[in-house]
């Protein structure tokens, strides 16, 4: 797609287009060649193709480089660079005030795994609705590189007088699917072709989706060994399937692909196809099967990526909530305000 | 007026807890002890309503332990004819139903007092005092006449632990001369609809207790109440009720909430009210309520959600306040709308969650790391606890900014004496918003741009449709387009507009009310709680030859008409129930400086309402 | 003093932005704009090293984007032979390496200045004014000079762009006349050890600038620089190293943290220290370092470290104290040691993470919800971030309560030119702590009561082998001997016991610093980073006629000393980098109600350092 | 054990007795018939049984009236009522000040699994010596019933006006496990006969020991179907296996029980005899087993107690941190200031 072209915006009767800046942000102030570069760069493709309309979709974030990147695309959404650890909470009120947008929500592991940890369950918890992206390089990029509860066990700072970590790290994904997410996956920055289709199934999935993206911070964990530099994450990127996302497109049938492969209907119709690759026996469906696979690859030293694991079923957090159409941001004074007799009858009980 | 002359003839003729009480008409206070889980709310409510079926001015505070069941409880009951319902804490009556505190309370008595107490309890409480009158009663023998066993009722222990407290209903009845159509009456209110037959048992067990004194303390007893016709369409209701109504009636959309005491039951009959009144034919809902895991996370979806176009609201307490500060600051400087109501109760820390407290004032004013000023609404009154919630709700949508309501537990928690509100007049107020098609006919939006000079600047919401619409919101730097600034003008220019915005915030603050007095030398300043224990006391300062003038500051900041109150008067004594003179150290810190001079503080905090008499007490001992 | 006459003379000569330069020697101010990540730190440490090694009073300030890499970064330098190291927002020289703000920078230049840039840049600097000098120089192919291209390097036009960096440092010691010897004796200090061959690099750079300027920009500069001897035997430090260092000979043995600009290097040198000086002949640690999962959990380990007896410390910045916020009130109420170094940023919110405030010394002294308040002890100084960590450490423990230290950014990671530190002389104090021994004498133990009626009372530590050591430790209501209670007067007396405390407190903390003029009306208040820009003000107050007396409050709250230097004066300017005059609202708020008219205010708060003329020019403006 | 006799303190060569009352507390000031003071009872008896020292012992605890506990037992002991969900921290912290302080913390699944939940978590990372008690009764109780995060789908209040539960529950279990907690156990209030050893066991594990035990508020969530009321838990309760505590006593050999059956030793040399009654095939030292097993219990709606996992390898937390004997709390000024040549050498260096 051209600088040039236009995007046709999907949604639904009211279709029209937009320019392609409107998918494009600021540029970025992070350093060059980190992971988190890649992965908005992915971020934007994956609007584009999809023609997510930017006007219904918010970007929220906590604090932390892996949180600027709402800043980096779709200039033409809302976005809310909110506190450390709280993007969760956040997003979740801005899902009540208008239960209509389209969320997404950028973290960083030590926003998510340290100080937003009982945030990031919860949410996880509730099943809200939106797109949550852990940017993973298991350390603070932002205050010069200290441990995330996401480093790897006897990892050691690049500060010379720093101590080891002795302490085993949070998986992303295993703590999201126990809190109750619906929509897992691993991926990494250096693989987009494996990260678009993902991205795009985690933004039409009706549900907490929850994507645990592998992302080198080039200046303070880009080491020999560390599981989340370059080249380790290149080397052993072990992807389970191969991912592939159709648009719900009425006229068209969803290709089987060749292999033993899964199809999972998203609720807007739209399908997840994932060919197996390895661990063929994973069904990506059952809690249990996603956090064995998850668990014994990582006492296995193996660095899996891909959809763990997908729950269509469960309805997200707003539908419970008895509301209409229209937002709660935009009802009218009548709805909003009983009638005199009803504070009349009220001030009558008490 | 600080005369030695003068000065001799201030002094309050009744507040020594020494001297006897006078006999007394229409002007009672009546002390319960129990044990917390009995059931004796019940019958409390009772007398209580009674006196107000009676149409006597009256008032009933809780004062109950932080715990489920088993403690020692308190409740105080207040009657009085010329309109005073202040807590007062010198009992008349003194109802004894749990041994464990019994000698302590008969000791703290008034001489010529009254106490009403179990004939099994193992000590002999008349023993302890000579001055004071008791009445030995044989409460479960009552009880059982009024509810004879149930054979093969396991629970009939239990609930006739609850039936023995209506008996003290009807003994207290015949003591006081409570019309005992009255106490049927509150009794039926009580246990309405499905419970009637509870009713009638509770109905019998007051009428056992009341022939029962009737028969067995004959004679004049010196505290009487009359019936009057003081209460006609008033309503007694607990503040939190009236709050919550108020963010029924002021359109809150969103109400994310932790449960803390004395604020849960704040969100509770909001949710309870929400869901009766904001749903409409299809059952759909003008409103989303969520428990959320923490107070972090309560103001985090607040916020949010306000963001979003919610007029979104909390519920909490000081210890959810201090876990709100982050928030609060970040809100006040992205200028995000959301309505914080604390319920105040006795800090530090997790201090008495179950006692009242003005503690949390100059935090409120402040919260947040950095420069943070917030307005805080501080009702005094049910009614004001209804408007000022709907006042923030729309306030804090106007100024773009959190805005706190301030109720203490005494208000949040009790009943009180209260006219019927107000319907809210004129449309809900939204603030500067633009939407698609102001963005067309402008043709640019600045986020954070001045144009108006109130320091307030127009939002977009989430969701417009325009390419003009979006911008960027955070906690960090940035200038009048939202974009990200280190620049040190920025961050000045945008500070100082905050400081003109909250300016503008002061000026649509509820003014404060003012009685003032052309002769005073004295002026007043109370808020909240303190307001129905300060009419009272200077009722008694006038008494005692004090005239004073008195300004009922109802926020924070104070409005023009405080400042020029303190102008008017030499001496003015700031009252207010927490140990660090909150509020007066606020005032101090921001008066025109040549009236610093004037102000004086009086305090009280041990977690008990303040009672008139520690307002005059300390003030004539000052003024002498 | 406020009459015309006198008025007129009170004019500063030299601070207008629009007046030239005079030439000057040793007066110097340097403003070095650069991209950041692109290692020009390690050149201006090294134009500040070579000012000290020259004997030249010195200081260097880095004002930084809160980023990684990429953004735009200044470095002031400042040489004063007067010893005035502050700010100075008037550089005559400007070192402009980064096109972006290149021009934005030449424009804000006062006449008479120095302009260096690169010759690279597409626009010519030159042009944009007459009433400056620019030079253009060719730093690449000078660094390229020095450091020939390394065939098969694929690092070798990072490294280069380091290089590059060096060359402007010979060029400036041309232009202002720095000594090459310490130019040359700075690199090698900053590339010690293994990088040797890296500083000969540097040196061969630096001599290419040197070399290039002397043959290209020949002549007189007006800018001169020349040997002193006023910094013999100081040392260029950081305030978050000594305060590092004052933790680890303060006996510090836990030390929880979570990273946060600008406290995270604090906490990091705390470890480096500790793990060099503070571990025994068997390799085993006096001491433990946590990093926590977020600053809630930090200062609750610090709590709990306290308790159990450990001298704990914890470092973080504004949105930490934030979240700090229920725990300091806990820890206040049930009275548990924990020292918290505050290095301020700029808020509210998350402001400029990067950017120097005095904004939260109004919220550490309060917080927590509830009545608290807490001593906050504020250096000035390098020696006094040791001396106060130390103090503080002592203090806690000696209170049993949280105890603050509030550096700034501008303190904490800026280097400052300091006197070495002195040893703590006597022994640590640990305060009130009852052992087994010392229970079996006294026969009993109750954890709050008032024995020595300084408030403070004995407490025991866990592990503490006896029947009486045990007690209970709540943030609840609680009697003397820590059991629970609701009692009002329990409540209300151990409130006012904790008033006693904190009075207690007050006796101990540092009192201000005077310095008076028997002549002034006038005084100023000052406190942190204030005070070299102050002293510099007073200078120049002096010279412009007003005649001032000054008082340096190292705490809060305000010593006895400096309500008797209020007293003195007939009009105290309190200066102070936040907007919302803080400390001057707590001053107003706290004196002797007659001294308060006294007080005015001077506020900074734009993330910039402040400067002399920020103190002097509004102070003038008010006294004319 | 009457109330006059006095228990042998099991604390090396230096052996002493204590009166009873020491392990004693304050009379229970929560409702009667309270699940919480069964635990309370156990724990007196797990702790008089094993000799407790109650000088190194505190009791530290968040708030709710499960946190009210460590005030009815072990009244020689410290004892600290800390904040909301933030005992953990406080733990750790006196834990760093006092390695030798053996840590009973108390809490409830408000406390831990809602405000709480990230101290928890990363308590249970760290792997800190402690004993961490949820009084789990699916409710808040001292702030008058609202549901915790523990709280059954579908629940209802028993205020007439609240609303429904709508979001499933955290398994207490399985977050400790997925977090690094090396001993893990769910019990039952009523259940004494299981609890006591399993206390005992968690007394003396040198690591993180969470108990997840099911507590009934008989005030607020005692209804008919509640998972958390006395009827369904005595009910449904299905012990994996039958435990056993035995004490290191090195002239004893560990009787073999009869059935299948496992023995763990615990570091001070005690055994943790557990004999299968149901899934056999659970693994107790395998992590992914007990998730397993964890998992799709919950999924069968079993209520299954026991010990779920151990793991006695790992280090706990103090261990990394190369203390000495005594206790950084008691350190002399002489470990503590270093000499005067020491800052002279800082300072030649800055
Ligand atoms: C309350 C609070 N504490 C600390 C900080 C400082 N801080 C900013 S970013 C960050 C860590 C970010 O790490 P991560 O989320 O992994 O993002 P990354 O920079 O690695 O992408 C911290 C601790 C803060 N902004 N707020
Ligand atoms: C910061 C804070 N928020 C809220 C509260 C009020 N509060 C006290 S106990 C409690 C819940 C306790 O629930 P749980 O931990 O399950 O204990 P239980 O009472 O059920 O045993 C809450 C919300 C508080 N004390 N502190
Ligand atoms: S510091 Fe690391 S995480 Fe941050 S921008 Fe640079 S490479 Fe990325
Ligand atoms: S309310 Fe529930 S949890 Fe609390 S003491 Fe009573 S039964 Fe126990
Ligand atoms: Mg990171
Ligand atoms: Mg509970």
């Amino acid at each position: 797609m051209s600088m040039n072209s236009s995007i046709p915006v999907a949604s639904g009767p009211r279709a029209f287009d937009l320019p392609v800046v409107a998918y494009q942000g600021l540029p970025s102030t992070l350093c060059k060649g980190c992971g988190h570069n890649s992965i908005t760069s992915a971020l934007i493709d994956a609007c584009k193709q999809l023609g997510v309309n930017p006007y219904e979709t918010v970007k929220i974030s906590g604090i932390g480089c892996s949180s600027k990147t709402p800043a980096y695309f779709l200039q033409y959404s809302h976005g809310f660079n909110s506190l450390h650890g709280r993007m969760p909470s956040v997003a979740t009120g801005a899902l009540l005030a208008n239960h209509r947008l389209r969320v997404i929500g950028v973290s960083g592991d030590g926003d998510t795994a340290n100080i937003g940890l009982g945030q990031f369950k919860h949410v996880c918890r509730r099943n809200a609705r939106m797109v949550y992206l852990v940017e993973n390089n298991g350390c603070y990029g932002l205050t010069k590189g200290q441990f995330s509860a996401t480093a790897d066990l006897n990892a050691h700072l690049r500060r010379e007088t720093g101590e080891m970590n002795g302490v085993p790290p949070f998986d992303v994904c295993l703590e999201a699917v126990a809190a109750g997410a619906t929509y897992v996956a691993r991926s990494f920055a250096g693989d987009k072709k494996q990260l678009l289709p993902l991205l795009k199934g985690a933004l039409n999935h009706a549900g907490t989706a929850v994507l645990d993206i592998i992302s080198p911070c080039v200046t303070f964990n880009d080491f020999d060994g560390s599981t989340k530099s370059w080249d380790w994450a290149r080397e052993h990127e072990e992807p389970i399937h191969e991912v592939g996302f159709v648009r719900r497109l009425p006229e068209i049938e969803v290709e089987q692909p060749e292999g033993k492969s899964t199809n999972v209907q998203l609720h807007d119709g739209s399908w997840i196809t994932l060919r197996s690759l390895a661990h063929a026996e994973h069904d990506v469906t059952d809690r249990t099967s996603a956090m064995r696979l998850l668990l014994e690859s990582t006492q296995a030293g193996e660095f899996l990526t891909g959809l763990m694991y997908v729950d269509t079923k469960r309805a997200e957090y707003t539908a419970q909530l008895n509301l209409g159409d229209t937002p709660l941001a935009h009802l009218p004074d009548s709805a909003l305000r009983p009638p005199r007799e009803a504070l009349d009858a009220i001030l009558a009980t008490v | 007026m600080s005369s030695g002359a003068l000065a001799v003839e201030r002094r309050l003729d009744r507040s020594g807890p020494n001297t006897p009480f006078p006999p007394s008409v229409n002007d009672l206070a009546i002390r319960v002890g129990t044990v917390n889980g009995s059931g004796s709310q019940s019958a409390n409510i009772v007398l209580l309503r009674a006196l107000h079926g009676m149409g006597i001015p009256c008032s009933g505070k809780n004062i109950f332990p932080s715990n489920i069941e088993g403690l020692p409880t308190f409740f105080h009951l207040r009657a009085c004819g010329r309109g005073h319902t202040a807590h007062r804490s010198d009992p008349q009556v003194l109802v004894s139903m749990h041994e464990v505190t019994a000698a302590e309370d008969v000791r703290s008595l008034r001489p010529g007092a009254i106490c009403v107490y179990r004939d099994d309890f193992k000590q002999d409480l008349s023993s302890l005092r000579d001055d004071i009158t008791c009445f030995a009663v044989p409460f479960v023998k009552l009880a059982e006449k009024a509810y004879p066993p149930v054979p093969g009722d396991a629970g009939y222990r239990d609930k006739l632990r609850k039936v023995v407290n209506m008996v003290y209903v009807g003994v207290i009845a015949h003591l006081v001369g409570l019309e005992m159509s009255e106490v049927e009456t509150g009794v039926r209110r009580e246990f309405p609809g499905r419970k009637a037959k509870a009713a009638e048992v509770n109905v019998r067990a007051a009428h056992c207790g009341h022939e029962w004194a009737a028969s067995n303390l004959p004679g004049e007893h010196p505290f009487q109440v009359r019936r009057l016709d003081a209460t006609k369409g008033l309503v007694l209701i607990e503040g939190n009720k009236a709050a919550a109504i108020g963010a029924v009636f002021g359109g809150a959309t969103v109400l994310s909430w932790y449960p803390i005491t004395p604020s849960s039951s704040l969100a509770e009959y909001m949710e309870e009210y929400l869901k009766k009144y904001r749903v409409d034919a299809e059952g759909q809902r003008s409103f989303a309520v969520i428990q959320a895991e923490d107070e972090l996370a309560a103001v985090g979806m607040g916020v949010g959600a306000g963001w979003a176009g919610a007029r979104s609201i909390t519920a909490t307490s000081g210890p959810g306040i201090s876990l709100m500060t982050e928030f609060v600051g970040m809100a006040y400087f992205a200028e995000i709308p959301v309505t914080i109501v604390d319920v105040q109760r006795m800090g530090p820390s997790t201090g008495l969650p179950t006692r009242t407290s003005q503690g949390d004032l100059a935090k409120l004013h402040t919260l947040g790391h950095g420069d943070c000023r917030h307005p805080v609404f501080i009702p005094s009154t049910p009614t004001e606890c209804f408007t000022m919630t709907i006042e923030a709700l729309d306030l804090a949508q106007e100024l773009q900014a959190p805005v706190f309501v301030a109720l203490d537990l005494d208000l949040g928690m009790n009943l009180w004496l209260s006219e019927p509100f107000p319907y809210p007049e004129g449309p809900i107020r939204r603030g500067k918003v633009l939407d698609a098609d102001d963005l067309k006919r402008l043709g640019k939006f600045e986020r954070y741009r001045d144009v108006d000079g109130d320091g307030v600047c127009y939002r977009t919401l989430p969701g417009t449709e325009s390419p003009l619409a979006a911008y960027f919101t955070r906690g960090t730097g940035h200038n009048e387009s939202a974009s990200y600034s280190e620049k040190p003008q920025d961050w000045s220019a945008n500070l100082d507009r905050l400081a003109r915005k909250y300016e503008t915030g002061r000026q649509r603050l509820p003014s404060a009310i003012v009685d003032e007095r052309p002769d005073a030398e004295v002026g007043l300043i109370a808020f909240g709680t303190t307001h129905a224990a300060l009419v009272e006391a200077r009722e008694r300062l006038h008494e005692a030859g004090l005239v004073t003038s008195y300004c009922r500051l109802r926020a924070l900041p104070a409005t023009d008409n405080v400042v020029a109150f303190i102008e008017r008067h030499e001496r003015v004594y700031v009252v207010e129930q927490n140990r660090d003179a909150q509020v007066y150290g606020i005032l101090r810190a921001g008066l025109p400086i040549e009236l610093v001079s004037r102000l004086r503080s009086i305090t009280h905090y041990d977690g008990i309402p303040i009672a008139a008499s520690d307002i005059a007490t300390p003030l004539l001992r000052q003024e002498l």
